[in-house]
Order: structure tokens, then sequence, then C-alpha cells
């Protein structure tokens, strides 16, 4: 077993963690902590299973590169319009889904 | 270079990415002049690249000169070209539509201070997915269209757009997260992101892990697309944002992830997908009778049109268990596309128009608008005309190419829920045709509304029928060149 | 969200987790060898460092779009800060908080300058440069060295998407060579700088704006 | 024994990751998260990658932490924020 492959397993787990945050928590602040383990989970089996024989392998890491950045700019504008979202109605949790308006 | 042909594609995303750029310099609210030009050019481009692939078949184009595996490639082939074609055709109508329908608005400059280099960026992120042969490029293509999209939903909301926005803007962000695992699989097992490297490999032998990265990749493009029972998210955003907006989202953005999964499942999944292509059928019967039934129900005029369009991509999805590379369902699939994103385009057009006249979004308040916009009202019908598939639509066209390859492999269920689906959409439409043929109120009063709106939802509207004389024409695109 | 919806969420959680992590355990050696390409191919890349060769010419096209994602963030948080009109009195800068900006913030530029400079060859580059210079903006803006952002004027857009755009007219320019942001060997190792030290500041701007439009704007009640 | 210390990390980082989601004080689960994210820097150093843990250390849990912190202050002031399972 390699710290490649530990990382992707440890990655993939997170993925799971984090994609059941992002669907049974309500706060909208913890969906939002969710989303970016679950983000850090692909990221890590992105690197992790590439390199899971050992060594390094330079494309999947500039492609970690680009999500992070991603990531951070998808979690400021998720924090704005949370935000905006609480001055207005004082909630810091999406409203029950109507079916019809 | 020996080849002297001037190459389309990468303009096709440099030039909106451009006067996005310099749109967002000029200062807030400025920058439409910039766009329409830019989309003009645009729109000439997607007509080179259709005449170039008609007469000298598919085309790639390698970023930095590389070629994949190690670097990026650009692949035009007929599906891309038909629809760079037309999303350069309904964005420029939207683009001129939302300049009038902004200098009119009367809340003030806030919901469209930034609305032209969003509308930039959108664009090019669309034109950059539609062209790209790398899954890991997709993914980036496909989070700048979510960004863009849940800006221009958010600007200057209240607060439900403002959630509605921020529950977009979530499922669209698990769903790429969904994607990019789904990558990270194919490189962890391929050690490639190129489609084309991909395809004769996952072909030869594929483990479990690739067919874990097709079904998170498959459930990331099914909620992008806002399938049943995905779609949740699509009303309040289609419905809550300015009209241009929803005209935008409603009629080009969620086409841009069903290509994506039809590419997909025609091509790099194609060797799995086959035994689960029930799936897609089945989810898009449950959107198509759901969303009808809500477009029924529904009180506020935009929330009828933007549940339409939940019922109207479930229809999408009836041709995957009919695929066939190059057959007739993935005719009816793209006629389908069309003949709903012009429609809808107009739809929401007109819709924004009644808005404007009546001051509410309510389809009681329409009584009398049948008298006093006939133009408008007329756009609506014909639009509806096509989402019920009436002849000589595209929507018809689109019927008919379903019922073909329904009875062509034996499987009737599918044709069948798409007609029950067009006389749902009969009973939506008429609802609003009905209420605005009324008498208006005495107290009614109807503000004058700028007759350029008018024509441009009519000009889609029109387009909508008349797509479905052009039929071969886009047929023949559509079959230019195959990936491999 | 019901009790049993929950569970059954948790449920399948869990069943996807298994069925990953069985998948992971059972893969052979991928087919493809693209470090291999990347190591043949990088006295052409203009950079010696592998993954700044991909990130900015392999498949620089990639973090040409990466940019307009960070500037798509920055238009979005605009777009819901835009009309808020309710602008808090700024209160003075703490003097310890300035001195101590004017102190360290030098140091910030020049570590940025660094970063930036050894990119070409190890770990470094515009990105963590740029972060490096956001954190000497928000220094600088919360000792109040810097008037506050209330309303970007056209300089401070210029310095946002300056880099975006040096970066869309080299890539269209080289089209020229036959591709778009097809380096010719000998000039690549110039073009990528010249790319870099535009992002480098553009990042900066983009990533400080994305923090203090969000902290500035909407911290009165 | 290298082996044992990236068990030993992967295994700290999913705690962290779950206090994260289940510790019932907002405010704890902003530091797990920003916690979570010094760790993720140091696996990035584990596999190698230099230039992933820089930006992890100043993206991740740098900037990301500073968003975090700063919308917690925002939403506690304002209406009293109930917080959710």
């Amino acid at each position: 077993m390699s710290p490649g492959l530990i990382y992707a397993l440890a990655g993939a787990l997170l993925f799971v963690l984090g994609a059941t945050g992002v669907i049974v928590l309500a706060n909208l602040l913890r969906k939002i902590l969710a989303f970016n383990l679950l983000g850090s989970g692909a990221f890590l089996v992105l690197v992790g299973l590439a390199q899971r024989d050992g060594g390094t392998d330079p494309l999947p890491q500039a492609m970690v590169l680009t999500g992070i950045v991603v990531a951070v700019a998808a979690t400021a504008l998720a924090l704005a319009l949370l935000r905006r979202l609480h001055r207005l109605t004082g909630q810091t949790r999406l409203p029950d889904e109507k079916e019809h308006g | 270079m020996a080849d002297v042909r001037f190459d389309p594609l990468p303009w096709l995303i440099l030039l909106p990415l451009a006067w996005a750029g310099l749109s967002f310099l000029l200062g807030p609210g400025r920058g439409a002049r910039l766009a329409l030009a830019g989309l003009s050019v645009q729109l000439a481009l997607a007509l080179l690249l259709a005449a170039q692939l008609l007469s000298g078949g598919a085309q790639i184009h390698a970023v930095g000169g590389w070629g994949a595996p190690l670097g990026i490639d650009l692949l035009a082939d007929g599906l891309a070209a038909v629809m760079l074609l037309f999303t350069q055709a309904v964005a420029l109508p939207l683009a001129a539509y939302a300049r009038v329908y902004f200098a009119d608005d009367p809340h003030g400059r806030a919901t469209h201070a930034y609305f032209w280099p969003l509308l930039g960026f959108l664009l090019a992120a669309m034109n950059a997915l539609y062209l790209s042969a790398d899954v890991f490029n997709l993914y980036v293509t496909l989070e700048l269209i979510g960004l863009a999209a849940v800006g221009l939903v958010a600007a200057g909301g209240g607060g439900s757009q403002v959630a509605a926005a921020l529950r977009y803007l979530l499922v669209s962000l698990v769903a790429s997260g969904a994607y990019l695992l789904g990558v990270a699989l194919l490189y962890g097992v391929y050690g490639t992101v190129s489609i084309a490297t991909l395809t004769p490999l996952i072909s030869a032998q594929a483990p479990l892990a690739v067919g874990l990265a097709a079904a998170l990749m498959a459930v990331a493009l099914m909620a992008k697309t806002a399938l049943f029972p995905f779609h949740f998210w699509l009303p309040p955003a289609h419905g809550g944002a300015p009209v241009p907006v929803s005209a935008l989202l409603s009629a080009l953005v969620v086409k841009a992830s069903f290509y994506l999964m039809l590419r997909l499942w025609l091509g790099l999944f194609a060797p799995l997908s086959v035994p689960l292509a029930w799936l897609p059928g089945l989810l898009g019967v449950a959107a198509i009778v759901w969303g009808s039934i809500q477009a029924i129900r529904a009180r506020r005029l935009k929330m009828l049109v933007a549940w339409s369009t939940v019922a109207q991509m479930g229809y999408l999805f009836l041709i995957f268990p009919l695929l066939a590379p190059h057959g007739v369902a993935l005719q009816a699939g793209v006629m389908q596309a069309l003949s709903h994103g012009l429609a809808k385009a107009a739809m929401f057009t007109s819709v924004g128009v009644l808005l404007r006249a009546t001051q509410r979004d309510s389809v009681d308040a329409l009584a009398g608008a049948a008298a006093r916009l006939p133009i408008t009202l007329f756009a609506f019908a014909l639009a509806g005309m096509t989402l019920m598939g009436l002849p000589p639509s595209g929507g018809f066209l689109a019927k008919w190419l379903l019922l073909e390859a329904g009875l062509r492999q034996g499987q009737w269920v599918w044709p069948v829920a798409g007609i029950i689906g067009g006389l749902l959409a009969a009973v939506y439409v008429f609802r609003v045709l009905r209420q605005a043929l009324l008498l208006a109120p005495p107290s009614s009063q109807f503000h004058p509304v700028p007759r350029s709106l008018e024509w441009i939802a009519f000009g889609l509207a029109g387009a909508s029928v008349l797509l479905g004389l052009r039929g071969v024409e886009i047929m023949a695109l559509l079959a230019v060149g195959g990936r491999s | 969200m019901s009790a049993f919806a929950r569970f059954a969420t948790v449920l399948l959680a869990a069943l996807f987790a298994t069925t990953l992590v069985a998948a992971m355990f059972n893969l052979g050696a991928p087919t493809v060898d693209l470090p291999g390409a990347v190591a043949a191919q990088l006295t052409h890349s203009g950079v010696a460092h592998p993954v700044a060769a991909v990130l900015l010419n392999f498949r620089g096209y990639d973090t040409l779009l990466e940019v307009a994602v960070l500037l798509l963030a920055l238009l979005g948080i605009l777009g819901v800060s835009h009309d808020d009109g309710v602008t808090t009195p700024t209160p003075p800068g703490e003097p310890v908080l300035q001195a101590l900006a004017r102190m360290a913030v030098p140091f910030m530029i020049l570590t940025a300058g660094y970063l930036l400079w050894v990119g070409a060859h190890r770990p470094g580059g515009a990105f963590q440069a740029g972060v490096v210079l956001a954190a000497a903006v928000v220094l600088l803006n919360l000792a109040r060295v810097l008037p506050a952002w209330t309303r970007p004027g056209l300089l401070l857009r210029l310095g946002w998407v300056s880099g975006f755009l040096i970066f869309l007219a080299v890539a269209a320019a080289l089209i020229s060579q036959g591709h778009l942001l097809q380096y010719p060997p000998a000039w690549a190792g110039a073009l990528i700088l010249l790319i870099e030290v535009g992002l480098t500041i553009s990042i900066g701007l983009i990533m400080s704006g994305l923090f203090l439009l969000l902290t500035e704007r909407q911290t009165s009640p | 024994m290298t082996l044992a210390f990236d068990l030993l990390l992967a295994l700290t980082l999913l705690w962290s990751a779950w206090r994260t989601l289940a510790s019932p004080d907002l405010s704890r689960a902003v530091v797990m998260f920003i916690v979570f994210g010094l760790l993720m820097t140091l696996a990035w150093a584990r596999l190698g990658a230099a230039d992933i843990a820089l930006a992890e250390a100043a993206i991740g849990a740098g900037l990301t932490g500073a968003l975090l912190l700063d919308a917690l202050g925002a939403l506690k002031s304002g209406a009293p924020s109930k917080e959710a399972p």
C-alpha cells in the first residue's frame, strides 16, 4: 500500500462525507463547509490515485491547483450570497421547496 | 502553416472572453453595444464553421500545438457545430432584447450592472464546452457556466431570488464535484483526460472504477440539466431571475449539460451505458408528467414557463433508450433541444412584455392582454405550438423523429410519453391564452412597452415554428464526422 | 428533510463509499504515461518546473479559463452587493496596525516577487504569489492606509482584469503560430513570465477583492 | 514507519472533517475546517506536491478560513441564527 493509495482512499471517504453533508445538513454555512470537504476529497483522489505507484505526476497536481482556485472562488460567491440572504431575511437556511408559486 | 484556411474554433471562445473583460472594464451597466457586435461576429463565425464542416468534415484544433493527450484538443464535429450555431443565433436576439428591457427598467441599474460581462463569460464557457475534447477542461467549463449563471440569477435580487441563486449554486457545485471525482477516477485508471485517447481504452477494458466514474458524471450532468428528481432548483432560479436571464437559462444553459451527457453517453461511455439506458428515459417520463402538472397549477406566469422547462427537459432524455450513433433518436433529441430553446426564448421574452404591461407576475392579471398586445400573444401562442409539437414546428419534427426511432426499435413507450407530454403542454398553454382572451376588467391598466421587445419575441417564436422546415439542413450538419 | 430521507441518504452514501473504496484497490498500472511525456517536452516549454509547464504551457488553456472563474466570482459578489447604498463610516486605522502594515507590506511584496520568480524552476508561481500580494492589500486596507473600496473605480477594475486581458491577448496573438497558445520555444519563457506578472497582480487584487468586498460592505447589520 | 505516519495523517484528516460537520457549535466547526486545511497541507507535502501545499496553506486554509470566520461573525451579529443539525 503506497502513500498515494492511502490518500486516495481518504479522499474518497472525504468526498462521500462532504456530499452527504451538503445534502443532509440544513445550515447553509455547514453546507458550504461540506462542499469544501467534498472538493478536497476529489482533489486527493485525483493526485493520490495517479501517484499510487509512487513518484509524482505534475498533470494532476496542476489540475488540483486549478481546482483549489475554482473552489475558493465558488466559496467566496456562496458566502456572499449567504450573507446577502441573511441580511435580507435573517435566515441561514434555504426556505422549504415550494412546488408552485 | 501549410493550412491557410481561417480557423474559427479558438475565436469562438476568445471573442466572448474579450468582450466580457472589456465590458467589465467599461464599468457597471456598460458594454451592451460591445456585446451585440461581438455576438454578431460570433454568429458569423459559427456559420463559417458550419460551412467548413459541410465541405471538409470535422475539425480539430490542438491548443498549444501539443496535441492530446499532453495538450488539450478542441474538436468541432456536426453536433458541436449545430449547438454553436444555435447558441449564437438565440443569444444575439436575447442580447438585443436585454438591452431594451434593461434600459426601460423601472427598478434602477442594480439588476443589470454586471449583466454584459456575465453574459460574455457565460457564452464563452458554453462555446468552450461544445468544443472541448478533454474531460478535465470540460470540468472547468462546467464551473464557469455554473458561476456565470448563478451570478446572473442573483444580481440585484431580493431574498427569494438570492435563496434561489444559492440553491442553484450548491446543486451546481456538488454536481461539478461529482463530475471531477469521475475525472479523477478516469485519470487514475488510464492516465489521461483526453476523450480521443480514453475512448478506445474504455472499450478495451473498463474496471469497476470506470463504471463509477460514468455513474458520477451522468448523475452530475443530469442534476445540472435539472432532470427529475434533480429538478427542484430550476423553477425558483428560472422563475425568479430577471426575464432576459430566465430566457438565457431556459433556452441555452440547460442544453449545455444535456449536450455533454449526450456526448459522453454516445462516445466515451458507450460500452458501459447500454444496460442502463432505460433509466434516463424513465426519469424523463417522470419529468414530463410532474413538470406539466406543476405548470398547469402555477399561479405565476414566469413559474408556469419555468415548470414547462422541467417538463420539456424530460423529453430530451426520452431518446436515451433509443440512442445509436448517428441514429434517428439523436436527431430527435437535437431537434427537440433546438426547438425548445427557440420556443422557450420566445415564451420568456413575451412573458417579459406581459409582465411589463400588467406590472404583475400573475396568470390572472392577463385578462385583456390579447386585445392590447396581439403580437406578443401571437408569439406566445406560436411558441406554445412548438412545445405541443404541432406541425410544421420544430417540436413536431422532433416528436416525429422520436416516433420513428421508437417504432424502428419496437419501443413505443417513449414516443407515447412524448405525445402525452404535448397534450399536457396544450393544457397550460391554453390556460394562458384563454385568460388573455378574456375581456379586461374596467379597472385594469396596461403600461406601454417598447415595440422592439414584442417583435423580438415574435421573431423567436416564428423561428421555432419554421425550424421544422429547415430540418434537412440541420440533419446534414449533424451527420458530419463523429469523434474517433 | 425527513428522518427517513436522511437515513436513506446516509445508507446510500455508505454503500457508495464501500464500492468506491473497493474499486480503488483493484487497479493495474495506468495505460498512458503522461509524466513521461511532460518530462520529454519540458525543455521546449519555457520553464524548468514540470507543474508550471503544465499550468502555463501544456494546459495553459485551463489556466486561462480558471482566471475567468475568479473574475466571475468577483462579478457575482459585486452584483449582490452593488445597490447597498449603506456605507458604514470607516473607523480610523489603528496606529499599531498602520505601523505594522508599513513594515510588513514591503516584505510581502518581495515575497510575492520571489515566489513569482522561482515559479519557473521550483514550487511557487503566479497563484501563490498572488495570494501573498492579496494578503498585503488586505493588511493595507485593514490599517486604512488605502481608501476603502466602496465603489470600484476604473483603476481598480483595470487592475482586476489586466492579468486576464494580457493572457488573452498573448493567447490570441499566438494563433499566428498555428494554434491557440502555441508558444514559439525561443519566446516561451519570456511570454510566460509576462503572463505570470500580469496574473500575479490581478490575482492579488481579485483575491483581496473577494475578501474586502465581502467584509466591508456587509458588516453593518 | 512512514506508511504508519501516512495512515495516521489520513485518519486525522477524516476525523477533522467529521468534526467540521458534526460539532454542534458553528464556530468550532469553522475552526475545525481550518485545522482540516492545515492537515491537507501536510498531506500534499507527503504526496510530493509542494505547489499544492503552498496553495492549500495560502488559499485553502488561509483565505477560505478568513472568509469563513468573517462570515461567521456577520451571521452571528445579525438575527440569532438557529443552528440546525
